[in-house]
């Protein structure tokens, strides 16, 4: 049978960012991929040098779009590390807080976009339908749904009140009903367990080898979470178990992330019924002294590092941001290949990928020769030409 | 444990319950207390210090002199032999007014953290959207209720 | 791996395998530590402290341009411990070699390297640009600290 | 010989044929998108949404592939269309019997539907492009799936009815309505089958839009598109008016517009568990697909097949 090649991306249904895999086929069968990135490279990194500490944490936290709270805390972490600043215990919690009820946002989000990939729709509706829950929560202690702008260096912006924590600690009992629910939809579907299982394998020792973090990592049997390993903020003191599978599939990816959102839970109330006393934040001056730092974090798609130096002026000498879909990247090739047009999706969607997070960092491009960009005047006059030719005047139609 | 159909009874009990969606234009979405939507400036406090330029990620804000009120009078010059007019400043505060660029602002309010004043708010204002992009710059002059 | 495994432990061991090839240790607090090492030892020591300290996991390479030299910080992870090997490259002659064959993950922080920083990375099998785009003006390295947006986009300035 | 073919126009293109079809296709288009959403928690479309989409499809640019054939590219979705409004003919509408009816309606029904499939696998085919390719592929692959269980489903109550004719299949259950529960596995066959034929969850692999885009549509745009999605609506409702038909005893004699009534009552309720069947799976692959069609599917028939002879020779 003839070779097809199929690009996947940049711009797919599929893939909600822009990433770019070529698949040759032969039938329905995969027989080579290649993964192409850097379509959404932004320049961060280099505007982060010509920005102060506080523009620059606006900046970080728009590396991405779902573990914004996570590129920040990393940020900051690194950044106070590099300052040698001591952040109070109650900013740490809070963090902590934000961090999990992140996690089961980004985790619930997952689970609808598989649910998508698969052409299940309805789990999709119903989980994202979910996550309005811990949104709220979200937007009623920081103010913003997505960007919650919480953290500064030396600490937090914002208290939890009283209320806010009753609220939050009624929404995570719905939660919790409900990912009991998913669990069990989870384990029992049978259309859902066909897609699933033995779908993108991954073995332990491929997954060691190519570097894989975060789910991906534990779905194949390697128990890697820096909030265990690597323990920051006050994971140290809080009890929770790191959730692997063995079962090195996309099955085992979804049950991993499932469960988490149960752990995810328990450190919610673990940290709120035990919120310690204390400032939010210590005064922090604009200038930090030189040094440097790594902060280590495990956002929710995996580990996320950055490497912060300071020189001494009110902005950092260098940021690098390595996020977690980055690491993953080597193992997509390798569950892709023999496996089926149609798994692509999914095995793509399993290591929950962010492709813009991972290329973070250049500049706008405009018009270079050849090309053109038209204005909204000269679309305008466009589509009214085209109606025209079509019999039918918007002319009057109000701008 | 294989069970088909599993969702059901879920999917008849959402047949018999309202749906989820808010209708938005119809029906307006609640903002918790402290939302961090349109960014308002009581212009009368500000000091025009411009902690909020310098911490803004965007460049979203400006703050801008306003020219002071003065006294005006006038007399008729003995040398020149007509009426000159005079105009003094008052004595008194500087004022200011602000301009924010909503198409640039991120609503992170750091403006209104870094404000020594609290001359800046955030409001729960959200519908935003324009058709033009000039109407996306507000001005704020005085006590921030009036705006263009 | 080993849980009673201590920073000091750690350089001590390096400091009997490698000897005077590193210098300027830190170490900075719990699980944090720098050290410096010419980039001919890379290889070697990268390879020691997978193999024999238990250092399975590449974190990431972070590259930066420090004036009159490139200094390259590799993150070696292990648990509860992150190892930060420093090298630096001069800038006439900014080679190292890959380490792809002990961290087949290292692939695109090593292209990174090359791209943004125009260092030259040896035994990099050859591949696409990452993440700048193939038709970017080459020898243009956009993390130096000389380059700016309108050395690769003058129309846009 | 002036009026019958007067009589042949006015039921092809009017009752109960394109202007019928194509409105109460569009109905239940909506009703489908409408009750997917309701059990989804969702609000779901108005019900002019289907029409409004035709019309704005109508007004949009066609754009052909260089690559194409733009002869056959442009009359396949007429073709579809024609098919589909042809087969509606000879399924009783409007009281017990249809427009026209001879022995063997019953296969040519099947027939007159398959050739939409193979309009849609020709059009992907000669647009060309990588996705449309693999999307006809699968298209005819799985028309072989499927066709098998279906045509063996309506097997079984033919044979229990002892005729090859659609109206005389109903009359013949109209008449002995205890014998209807016999069929229920073929029923069930036959809805999932032709879940199958309108290529929807789980069996949308045809233009499972994550993975090939738009299947062997992607090449199609404006009123060539609109005229395929509207072949597609009509199909729905042809394919349940059949099953309504032979399963379901059809009008149960009822004449005129009461037997009407109750045709679109039956249409209703089928559209309602195809839609039911859309929410509740996840979309499967496309060998998963063919070995439950021939592992379950088939052998199910089969097994109707069975009790009905048996059935037949006990009455």
């Amino acid at each position: 049978m003839s070779k097809i090649t199929i690009p996947l991306g940049p711009q797919h249904p599929a893939l909600k960012e822009p990433g770019n895999f070529m698949l040759v086929l032969e039938g329905e069968q995969i027989v080579g991929a290649t993964v192409r990135l850097g379509y959404n490279h932004r320049g961060i990194e280099k505007a982060c040098e010509d920005r102060s500490f506080i523009q620059d944490l606006y900046l970080i936290e728009r590396v991405c779009g779902i573990c914004s709270h996570s590129h920040t805390t990393c940020f900051c972490m690194a950044t106070e590390d590099a300052a040698k600043i001591e952040v109070p215990r109650r900013a740490q919690a809070i963090r902590v807080l934000v961090g999990e009820l992140e996690r089961v946002h980004s985790h619930l989000l997952w689970l609808g976009v598989a649910g998508h990939e698969i052409g299940f729709d309805t789990l999709f509706m119903y989980s994202w339908r979910d996550r309005e829950q811990v949104l709220d929560c979200l937007e009623m202690i920081s103010g913003n749904r997505v960007h919650y702008a919480l953290n500064t260096i030396g600490g937090v912006r914002r208290d939890i009140t009283l209320e806010q924590k009753a609220e939050i600690l009624k929404r995570m009992d719905i939660l919790e009903e409900r990912t009991k629910y998913y669990i069990q939809l989870a384990t029992q579907e049978p259309t859902v367990l066909a897609r699933a299982k033995g779908v993108g394998h991954l073995p332990t020792e491929e997954a060691k080898k190519r570097g894989a973090v975060g789910p991906t990592a534990r779905a194949s049997n390697l128990p890697f979470d820096v909030r265990k390993d690597d323990p920051y903020l006050l994971y140290d003191e809080l009890d929770f178990k790191v959730i692997t599978s063995d079962s090195c599939d996309v099955f085992g990816r979804l049950v991993v992330r499932v469960f988490e959102l149960l752990e995810s839970f328990k450190l919610i109330r673990q940290v709120l019924n035990d919120l310690p006393e204390g400032p939010i934040s210590v005064k922090v001056p604009r200038k930090l002294p030189a040094g440097e730092g790594v902060g280590h974090y495990e956002a929710p798609r995996g580990e996320d590092i950055h490497y912060v130096r300071t020189n001494g002026t009110e902005k950092p000498d260098r940021v690098k941001v390595r996020a977690p879909t980055l690491a993953n990247f080597s193992s997509i090739a390798y569950m892709l290949e023999g496996g089926y047009l149609a798994d692509a999706p999914i095995v793509i969607a399993a290591i929950d990928p962010c492709f813009s997070c991972t290329d973070r960092a250049i500049s706008i491009r405009t018009s270079t020769e050849g090309e053109y960009s038209l204005s909204w005047e000269d679309l305008r006059k466009l589509g009214i030409e085209f109606y025209r030719s079509q019999g039918i005047d918007f002319s009057r139609v109000a701008k | 444990m294989v069970r088909p159909a599993k969702m059901l009874k879920e999917l008849i009990g959402s047949l018999c319950t309202e749906p989820i969606t808010v209708r938005y234009p119809y029906q307006k979405l609640r903002m918790p207390p402290k939302y961090r939507g349109r960014i308002a400036c009581k212009a009368d406090l500000c000091v025009g210090c411009r902690l909020c330029v310098r911490d803004c990620p965007s460049d979203a804000i400006q703050i801008l002199p306003l020219p002071g009120e003065k006294y005006q009078f006038s007399y008729r010059s003995l040398l020149e032999g007509k009426k000159v007019n005079v105009q003094i400043e008052k004595p008194g505060r500087k004022k200011f007014k602000a301009v924010i660029d909503l198409g640039k602002c991120l609503f992170c309010a750091q403006c209104a953290e870094s404000c020594p004043r609290k001359a800046l708010l955030e409001t729960e204002d959200y519908e935003l959207a324009a058709l033009t992009k000039d109407r996306l710059i507000r001005t704020y002059e005085g006590d921030g209720k009036t705006e263009q | 791996m080993t849980e009673g495994r201590t920073e000091e432990a750690i350089k001590e061991k390096l400091e009997v395998r490698f000897g005077t090839n590193l210098s300027n240790w830190t170490i900075q607090r719990k699980g944090r530590m720098y050290v410096e090492l010419p980039r001919e030892a890379l290889v070697e020591v990268v390879q020691f402290a997978k193999e024999e300290l238990g250092f399975d996991h590449l974190s990431t390479i972070t590259g930066l341009d420090a004036g009159e030299h490139l200094e390259l910080i590799y993150h070696l992870f292990a648990k509860g411990m992150l190892l930060n090997l420093r090298t630096k490259l001069p800038l006439s002659d900014p080679k190292v070699k890959t380490i792809i064959q002990l961290f087949p993950g290292a692939e695109p922080y090593e292209r990174e390297l090359e791209d943004m920083l125009g260092a030259t990375v040896e035994g990099l099998p050859p591949g696409r640009h990452y993440p700048l785009p193939e038709d970017f003006p080459p020898g243009q390295h956009p993390l130096r600290k000389s380059w700016k947006v309108s050395d690769a986009y003058p129309e846009e300035v | 010989m002036v009026s019958e073919t007067l009589k042949a126009s006015f039921s092809l293109l009017v009752f109960p044929g394109l202007l019928f079809l194509s409105s109460f296709g569009m109905f239940s288009e909506w009703l489908d998108r409408k009750l997917y959403a309701r059990m989804q928690y969702r609000v779901g479309p108005p019900w002019f949404q289907p029409f409004a989409d035709f019309v704005k499809l109508m007004g949009k640019e066609v754009i052909i592939p260089e690559a194409a054939d733009e002869a056959l590219f442009k009359i396949l979705p007429s073709f579809a269309g024609a098919a589909v409004c042809t087969s509606i003919l000879m399924i009783p509408v409007w009281g017990p019997s249809s427009v026209y009816s001879f022995q063997g309606d019953l296969i040519a029904v099947i027939y007159l539907l398959t050739i939409p499939t193979v309009s849609f696998f020709l059009g992907g085919w000669s647009s060309t492009s990588p996705y449309a390719a693999i999307g006809s592929l699968r298209v005819l692959t799985q028309l072989f799936a499927y066709e098998v269980p279906l045509l063996m489903a309506v097997l079984g109550p033919a044979i229990l009815s002892g005729t090859w004719s659609i109206t005389g299949i109903s009359a013949f259950f109209a008449s002995h309505p205890a014998l209807l529960p016999v069929n229920l596995i073929g029923l069930v066959v036959s809805l999932v089958a032709l879940q199958g034929k309108l290529e929807r969850v789980p069996f949308d692999i045809p233009h499972g839009e994550t993975e090939i885009v738009g299947g062997a549509f992607t090449e199609y745009s404006g009123r060539l598109l609109a005229f395929f999605l509207l072949a597609m609506d009509m199909e729905m409702v042809v394919g349940a008016a059949l099953i309504s038909a032979v399963f379901l005893g059809g009008a149960m004699g009822l004449p005129g517009f009461l037997g009407f009534l109750l045709f679109v009552l039956k249409s209703i309720m089928i559209i309602f568990i195809l839609s039911a069947m859309r929410a509740l799976m996840a979309r499967i692959r496309i060998d998963q697909m063919i070995s439950f069609c021939w592992k379950i599917l088939a052998p199910l028939s089969l097994l109707q097949v069975l009790i009905n002879l048996i059935v037949k020779g006990t009455i």
